[in-house]
């Protein structure tokens, strides 16, 4: 029961956590990524998304089935949000429900660390003084053979 | 053949372009459609040449054959969570 | 506005995880622990949680305190419920936010362990065969210097 | 003087007991508590000397010194979450 997503809808936190969770679940571990207000002491505004959204999807849905098997567990749910974001917005929901806390805590861990690495997606931070920046990224893979 | 280009975020904005058909000889490689885009000058010269593609929406490299009718995505350094 | 209780009502995790989160924070991680349907194999039919609650609630004032210093983040909310119950049912509810996801993380993960080996909490499991047992626990302290 | 003591979930249920008051000479310390409880006999004797022990809701060791009214609890291994 695995489910992943990428929307430009706003994300609902207890929808995705009750996504997960079964009677041999003893753990449940939820992340939320937000928009914070202020990134090195500079005034944010907002945030913008942009994504290769058909793309992602794909990669997330990867990232959610290596997750559950690293955590021996197929409740493990995870969404990105894509599109212009207000501070105090969830970018990303990630929830997993596992027999024990450890491959709960891990397996989240794990789906936003990842998403971070290989999901093609870049942002554009907001500042209250008008101006925007996309922020410095990761490559997502390593080019060994690249040209 | 030919091939659709997309681009994104930095590398969309540099050349004023998210998506474009482009016509490659048979057995044209990432490598190949790299340096076609990046020869047609102006700011076109500033996409990397060792940048992460995708083909049809998986990740690939610069000796990744492609084929008519492929989606080739140039991925600038990623950002999402 | 770190937030910790010791009760015999029932859990509302969403209630927990509303009392963090602050327009500097782009992280928030929510964990909590349910009572299982099977242990060792051994069917489950629900958990009584007995505690020296006045104490336990100072305790968890303390480890919440503890966290809150590790995340530097005053975002730390705990619950953690004494009585009787079903599987399925929430036992310890924790949410912290912080800045970025490693403190949040961090931040939860330390207090259910510090919860498991400090509060001075003791669960009975009921086996659906009538039988029922205290699990084993942890000494809570190093008794160096004990008679 | 006289101090509470108070029993819980396996403790309670080898002698029965949840709450009490044991009367202590002056100067008393855990330890002292402890060997006084131990030697009513039968399940009593099972209590461990070397558990932990809160006084006034504090972990404690076996060297701490009583007060009158003080609050005093065996806490068997422990097991929340």
């Amino acid at each position: 029961m695995s489910w992943s997503d990428v929307t430009y809808d706003p994300i609902d936190s207890s929808d995705v956590l009750e996504r997960v969770g079964t009677p041999e679940d003893g753990a449940v571990a939820l992340f939320l990524g937000i928009v914070r207000n202020s990134n090195d002491d500079r005034p944010v505004a907002g945030m913008e998304y942009e994504g290769y959204a058909d793309m992602a999807r794909e990669q997330l849905a990867v990232i959610v089935t290596e997750a559950a098997e690293r955590a021996d567990s197929d409740r493990v749910a995870a969404v990105h949000r894509l599109g212009e974001l207000a501070v105090g917005e969830v970018s990303v929901a990630i929830a997993v429900s596992a027999p024990h806390r450890g491959e709960a805590f891990d397996a989240a861990r794990f789906v936003i660390e990842e998403i971070k690495t290989r999901l093609p997606i870049w942002k554009r931070e907001r500042y209250l003084d008008g101006e925007a920046e996309w922020l410095e990224g990761h490559l997502p893979l390593a080019r060994e053979g690249a040209p | 053949m030919e091939v659709t280009v997309l681009l994104f975020a930095a590398h969309r904005e540099l050349v004023g372009a998210h998506d474009m058909v482009v016509s490659l000889p048979d057995g044209a490689t990432v490598r190949t459609l790299l340096v076609e885009l990046r020869g047609r000058g102006g700011n076109w010269a500033d996409l990397p040449l060792h940048g992460a593609v995708a083909v049809n929406r998986k990740y690939a490299d610069g000796e990744t054959v492609l084929s008519d009718g492929d989606e080739v995505a140039l991925i600038p350094p990623v950002a999402g969570g």
